[in-house]
């Protein structure tokens, strides 16, 4: 059973709205999300109830489920929600929050996908652009999964559609830095907000 | 030299305990002006009002002061006290001492207790300045004006009637019947609506009592309460009523066809014809845009068909003048038009409808003569998905408020289905069902176990063609599902919404609307039938969303405010309102916008007696001025004078600090 | 019809999977006479990674693009990409909109001096609204008479609607009045802005070829020979994974999927040689063998 | 009327230290009866204010604040409806506005902003007033009496 708090101050509904721009409560569960959402088929908790577990402070439940991970940000959702609850963003907002609080779902999938992403981000640290068929190599090598569309990858080679070549773009240091002061930010961002946790504690 | 009485109440110890109140006495006997200063525990007792009274005639007062209570609380028990000793009621002032100083000060009996000496010193300063008031009285017209010939209109107009007063009941459309003529049966007995509307409809058009006016608008309403002056343009229906028998070998000559908007296009009218069957009056009217003879000069059928020659088609819109007491306002509703919903297809896919399309098709006297079809190829459907809330409570596409009556309509149409198309099976997609109404949860719970229908907690995201079906995709929140039906109607349960042209009625009425456009009640919960405007009522939709049972109960009960207005031969009213000094009078008319009530107008007077010279001053109309000062304040040359607040009484309640 | 120069940022998928895109693109506006200006020394705008784990990087990596950007002297900046073009429109409307978050990422660019002065706008976007359908259909000289296309928007092209502030979310018709104009029948069906599975195409595939399917299916049934369309992630999972999905739910779909410019270049005369349909997956030339 | 003397000795009874004087103008239907509100309530505020009742706050004259000012008043209160609530209809906005203008008025002949306020009391927001008459009263409290304006020959 789950117990209910007081939810007068509802840490994590506050931060959620602070970070998605729109305010959850506005939520009246009527499912359009679900029922619109190309992926709520495979979510463990649909976007209507992310919304509801928003409002009862359940991070810990979220931050352990998929959906998050999950959402394509395609927007349909936010298209048709009456109550113009940009939905997406309120996804980010709670996966962001995740990765603060560093909670991954115990799952391979999402594993992978976080890979994905790191490889990726690594690589526009790295080159200042991306390169698929990179991008696609060091994602299988470090996934495991050797022989993952090596159907594709020669056909595609042929094709020229995916190239060896990687140029780098020239401003590297800048880039670099902007990374660097952005992880600061993030870190910074946190501190304050771990600060203001303990002064109300 | 002016005698004021002054009157300290301890209201037992509700001032007492907190201002010292033989002291305030003390002081205020300091006053010269004051003759008489006297204090009691209970004021408006009595023996408190006899002291008053003696003390007026034997002290000889010329006004009195009263510190006690709020004067919203008894300063009409005190005036009634004055009138009683033979002094004018508006002689009187009250200081309020209560609210205003010991219920706030219960801390500080010394700061009170000097607040009570002010508050009595500025109304004794205020009451010198006091004049006889006299109430006003107009006289009144016998006779109201409903706008509108809905369930609400026609309700109204009967009550009215029925107590011999004149109504001239105005509606639009070629006849009376509204909305409620459209529908098939009614929630929640399923009574068929022709069945006990036409009666009405009747009564209405044969009531020794009522005129009615057809194919008319009402488009300017003069005057103040009792006393209204109302332009009413008769639309040209180029058909002489007098004339017409309603035989209708007209509109069966007639060769041009025209979609049928009574049934929302579905099936075809003529041009000269009336809206349905059982029409009242059952006179056609001939539709100029359509009618070839009327644009073309080609034609003319209709003329020589009929024997009674009542065809006109040189017939003009023809405006009638009215004086009107009262005003019943009962402009109904319009539907929300659900184009916004791209996701479902509305406007691309023709089996995709709206509520009362669905009604039409299944009214015995619609289209199809009550069966259901799918418009895109006339099939009966056998899968029907009802979709609530389309507009309704949406603020991205629609409205935010919930529209009342699509819960209960919806329910109805389930039952409809099903005994129209005992094969068929009705899904319903509902966010959360209102039924609070007599018999109306117990309604819903028929059509849920009786026909066996589905009802879907959740939003639909989108309908797409599939084939010959349409595949509704939506959720069901109770097992929070993806659930996707293939449907082969899809009836969309659009908002209620007021009527396009609602804010302009409701200026040329002077009265006021919300930002949807629905005509405001003086007060939500305790005037819900009257305006600001005193004399015009609403009823039913214009109002907000109402099922039929409450637009009737508002209509009777606007009714009744009528007949309540017309009670008595003129009608009294308080006399602090403005008036012109018209030699201070510099006719600038700034004081004319100033005016929300739009009593003010101007006059021609002699610059100086005698003179043919004419100037141009300010003149207001005591009955329809509610004495907001607005002009007073406005006015240069300090010739606005507002009864009762004059700027020589509020001056000296300012500078007597 | 009087010269048009646009600023360019070609997203890094141009210069890989998706250069038979920016190839069309040139050839479309050289014929068009539009000036196309590169922007110098541009970055991955971060799509479609950055957003999902932090939230400063992803509009810091935009933003540096939208700063160098600022610095040529054109008015719009036309992005190919639709996810690029996404990213590049929600980081500048955030910032215009929040001026404090502006300084704060701003600070994070070397020497950033963003001042929010240029438009953003996808070449979509940038056909329907500064070309014109007019301007378009005058340069038609080989007709696609006959031809069915299936316009295909995908997500990021008309989504967010108060991001992309184009077209219908639900139901746009810019691409199909474009393809009209090429003398061609757009066809009609309900799938123009469902989502494909966008970036899960290599970290989640099997979602990928569901979503893909339910499009190749709909679009079976509505009797298109080729679907355009006019963002490279869309292009790769309809086009690079089709023989997936056929043979996992086995299916026959062997529809060709283009750039909306491919099928602007054919039409306005260049040779299919030109064209680069030689890049796709499904076989092109026999659906385009009569033109 | 020399009723300066005795308001002075009633207060010196309490305190010898300076207490201001603040006369509300309020409007009959909405901020009056609110004030009322505050009395059942039994909300405690400053005994500073005395207050008029007028029927809009659109009745109130320019010509009354400045006089109030003139005589005893340090500071005036202009309080009414809010804004689409009016009685009257517009009342409110023609007092709004016309209190706009005489504030630029009172600050150029150099009487400061806290002296005369203008707020919006329905007349459930009895808590409301108490409030704004606490707010104002400190304001004024702060700034110390109004001199320079004062005339004795009054009337």
């Amino acid at each position: 059973m789950l117990v209910l708090k007081n939810l007068q101050h509802n840490e994590f509904l506050e931060k959620v709205n602070q970070k998605s721009g729109s305010n959850v409560l506005n939520c009246y569960q009527c499912g359009k999300c679900v029922s619109t959402c190309p992926v709520s088929g495979y979510m463990e908790i649909t976007p209507r109830q992310v919304m509801q577990y928003i409002k009862l402070a359940e991070d810990e439940k979220l931050f352990a489920a998929n959906s998050t991970w999950y959402c394509l940000t395609c927007s349909s959702c936010s298209a048709r929600c009456p109550r113009e609850i940009e939905i997406p963003r309120v996804m980010e907002a709670v996966r962001h929050l995740a990765i603060e609080a560093n909670i991954l779902p115990d799952s391979s999938k999402i594993k992978s996908i976080k890979k994905f992403h790191d490889i990726f981000i690594s690589m526009i640290k790295r080159y200042g652009k991306m390169f698929e068929l990179r991008l696609m190599a060091e994602f299988n090598l470090r996934t495991g999964q050797f022989f993952k569309d090596i159907a594709l990858a020669p056909k595609a080679i042929g094709k020229g559609k995916l190239k060896f070549k990687s140029e780098k773009i020239k401003n590297l240091k800048g880039l670099k830095r902007l990374f660097e002061m952005n992880q600061k930010l993030e870190s910074e961002i946190q501190n304050t907000e771990n600060a203001s946790k303990h002064e109300s504690k | 030299m002016a005698r004021v009485g002054v009157f300290v109440c301890y209201c037992g110890a509700n001032i007492g305990d907190y201002v010292d109140v033989p002291k305030v006495v003390e002081e205020i006997k300091k006053i010269k002006e004051v003759r008489f200063a006297f204090d009691y525990k209970y004021m408006c007792s009595d023996p408190g009002q006899t002291t008053i009274k003696d003390a007026i005639i034997r002290e000889k007062l010329t006004s009195v002061v009263v510190a006690a209570c709020s004067p919203r609380m008894h300063e009409k028990t005190f005036r009634k006290a004055l009138l009683e000793a033979g002094m004018n009621p508006y002689l009187l002032e009250v200081a309020n001492i209560r609210e205003h100083s010991s219920w706030v000060h219960q801390k500080d009996k010394v700061a009170a207790t000097k607040k009570a000496v002010d508050l009595i010193r500025m109304a004794v300063s205020k009451s010198i300045a006091n004049q006889q008031l006299h109430e006003i009285s107009v006289p009144v017209t016998k006779r109201a004006l409903v706008i509108g010939g809905g369930i609400a209109g026609i309700q109204a107009a009967l009550d009215i009637a029925d107590a011999h007063i004149p109504v001239l009941l105005v509606e639009r459309s070629p006849s009376i019947g509204g909305r409620m003529a459209q529908l098939d049966e009614t929630f929640p007995t399923l009574d068929c609506s022709q069945c006990i509307m036409t009666p009405k409809m009747v009564d209405a058009a044969s009531h020794p009592f009522i005129e009615l006016m057809t194919y008319s608008e009402v488009i300017e309403l003069q005057g103040f309460v009792g006393n209204y002056k109302a332009k009413i343009k008769r639309k040209a229906s180029y058909v002489k009523f007098d004339a017409c028998t309603g035989c209708g070998a007209c509109w069966q000559k007639c060769p041009v066809k025209v979609d049928n908007e009574f049934n929302f296009g579905q099936g075809k009218r003529k041009a000269i014809y009336t809206p349905f069957a059982q029409a009242v009056p059952n006179k056609p009217v001939i539709d100029a845009i359509h009618c070839t003879m009327l644009t073309k000069g080609k034609c003319g059928i209709c003329e020589k068909v009929c024997e009674k020659g009542a065809i006109d088609y040189k017939m003009t819109d023809e405006v009638i003048e009215r004086e009107i007491g009262a005003v019943v306002v009962a402009t109904g509703y319009d539907l929300w038009d659900p184009k916004p919903y791209e996701e479902y297809g509305v406007g691309r896919y023709k089996d995709v409808i709206t509520s009362l399309e669905f009604e039409r098709m299944v009214s015995a006297g619609g289209p199809t003569n009550g069966l259901p079809i799918r418009p895109s190829d006339g099939e009966v459907p056998k899968t029907v998905v009802f979709l609530k809330c389309i507009g309704s409570r949406d603020e991205s596409k629609g409205i935010s408020y919930c529209s009342k009556i699509c819960c209960m309509y919806t329910a109805k149409h389930v039952m409809l289905l099903h005994h129209k198309v005992h094969d068929s099976h009705s899904f319903v997609f509902y966010m959360d069902i209102r039924a609070n109404g007599k018999g109306y949860e117990e309604f819903v719970k028929r059509a849920q176990v009786d026909t066996a229908s589905t009802y879907l907690r959740g939003r639909v995201s989108k309908i797409y063609q599939k084939g010959k079906k349409l595949i509704v995709q939506g959720e069901d929140a109770q097992i929070g599902q993806q659930v996707q039906i293939e449907a082969d109607l899809v009836v969309l349960a659009n908002a209620i919404v007021p009527q396009k042209d609602a804010p302009e009625l409701a200026r040329m009425l002077g009265i006021s609307y919300d930002r949807y456009g629905f005509l405001s009640e003086a007060h939500p919960k305790l005037r819900p039938v009257e305006t600001t405007k005193a004399g015009v009522y609403l009823a039913g939709c214009c109002q907000a969303p109402k099922d039929i049972p409450e637009s009737v109960s508002q209509a009777s009960a606007a009714a009744a405010k009528v007949m309540g207005l017309f009670a008595s031969d003129r009608l009294k009213k308080d006399p602090m309102v403005s008036t012109v000094l018209i030699e201070n009078c510099s006719g600038c008319q700034n004081c004319i916008p100033a005016c929300p009530y739009g009593a003010i107008t101007t006059e021609e007077i002699p610059i100086m007696r005698g003179s043919k010279d004419l100037r141009t001053v300010a003149k207001i109309n005591e009955g329809v001025c509610q004495g907001c000062g607005s002009c007073v304040a406005i006015c240069r040359s300090s010739a606005a004078m507002l009864s009762g607040y004059t700027d020589l009484q509020l001056m000296k309640e300012v500078i007597a600090l | 019809m009087k010269d048009k120069k646009f600023t360019y940022y070609p997203g890094c998928s141009a210069h890989g999977t998706s250069e038979e895109y920016e190839h069309t693109l040139n050839l479309v506006c050289k014929s068009l006479n539009i000036k196309i200006e590169e922007i110098p020394d541009w970055n991955c705008c971060g799509a479609t990674s950055a957003h999902v784990m932090t939230e400063n990087l992803a509009l810091a990596l935009p933003m540096r693009n939208l700063i160098l950007a600022e610095r040529l002297e054109n008015s719009t900046m036309v992005i190919p990409c639709a996810a690029c073009y996404s990213r590049m429109k929600e980081t500048k409307i955030r910032l215009d909109e929040d001026f404090s978050l502006r300084t704060k990422i701003n600070s994070t660019v070397d020497d950033g001096d963003y001042k929010g002065n240029v438009a953003v706008k996808s070449f979509l976007q940038y056909c329907f609204e500064d070309i014109g359908i007019e301007d378009i259909k005058e340069k038609v000289v080989k007709p696609l008479k006959d031809l069915k296309v299936a316009c295909y928007y995908g997500c990021l092209l008309t989504r967010p609607k108060n991001i992309a502030q184009f077209d219908s979310p639900e139901y746009p018709i810019s691409m199909d009045k474009i393809i009209e104009s090429l003398g061609a029948t757009a066809v009609e069906y309900p799938f123009k802005t469902e989502c494909c599975g966008a970036s899960f195409s290599i970290s989640n595939t099997e979602i990928v070829l569901d979503l893909s399917s339910r499009i190749l299916d709909v679009v079976k049934d509505c009797g298109a020979d080729i679907i355009a369309v006019g963002c490279p992630l869309c292009q790769s999972n309809l086009d690079m994974r089709q023989k997936q999905i056929e043979e996992k739910m086995n299916r026959d779909y062997k529809i060709p999927v283009v750039y909306f410019t491919q099928l602007m270049a054919l039409a306005f005369g260049y040779p299919k040689s030109e064209l680069k349909l030689k890049k796709h997956m499904v076989n092109v030339e026999k659906v385009l063998a009569s033109f | 009327m020399t009723n300066s003397e005795t308001l002075q000795e009633t207060s010196t009874e309490k305190e010898t230290t300076w207490e201001p004087v603040i006369v509300g103008f309020l409007c009959n239907w909405c901020s009056y009866a609110g004030s009322d509100l505050t009395g059942t309530s039994r909300l405690q505020y400053p005994a500073n204010i005395r207050i008029i009742r007028v029927p809009c706050s659109s009745r109130i004259d320019p010509v009354f604040i400045i006089k109030a000012l003139q005589s005893h008043a340090d500071g005036v209160l202009i309080s009414g409806c809010h804004p689409g609530d009016c009685h009257y209809i517009t009342g409110n906005y023609f007092a709004r506005r016309r209190f706009l203008v005489t504030k630029q008025l009172l600050s150029f002949i150099g009487i400061e902003d806290e002296r005369v306020q203008y707020s919006w009391v329905s007349a459930a927001e009895g808590a409301k007033f108490a409030k704004v008459v606490e707010k104002v009263t400190e304001g004024v409290k702060k700034l110390g009496p109004l001199k320079f304006l004062k005339r004795e020959d009054l009337l």
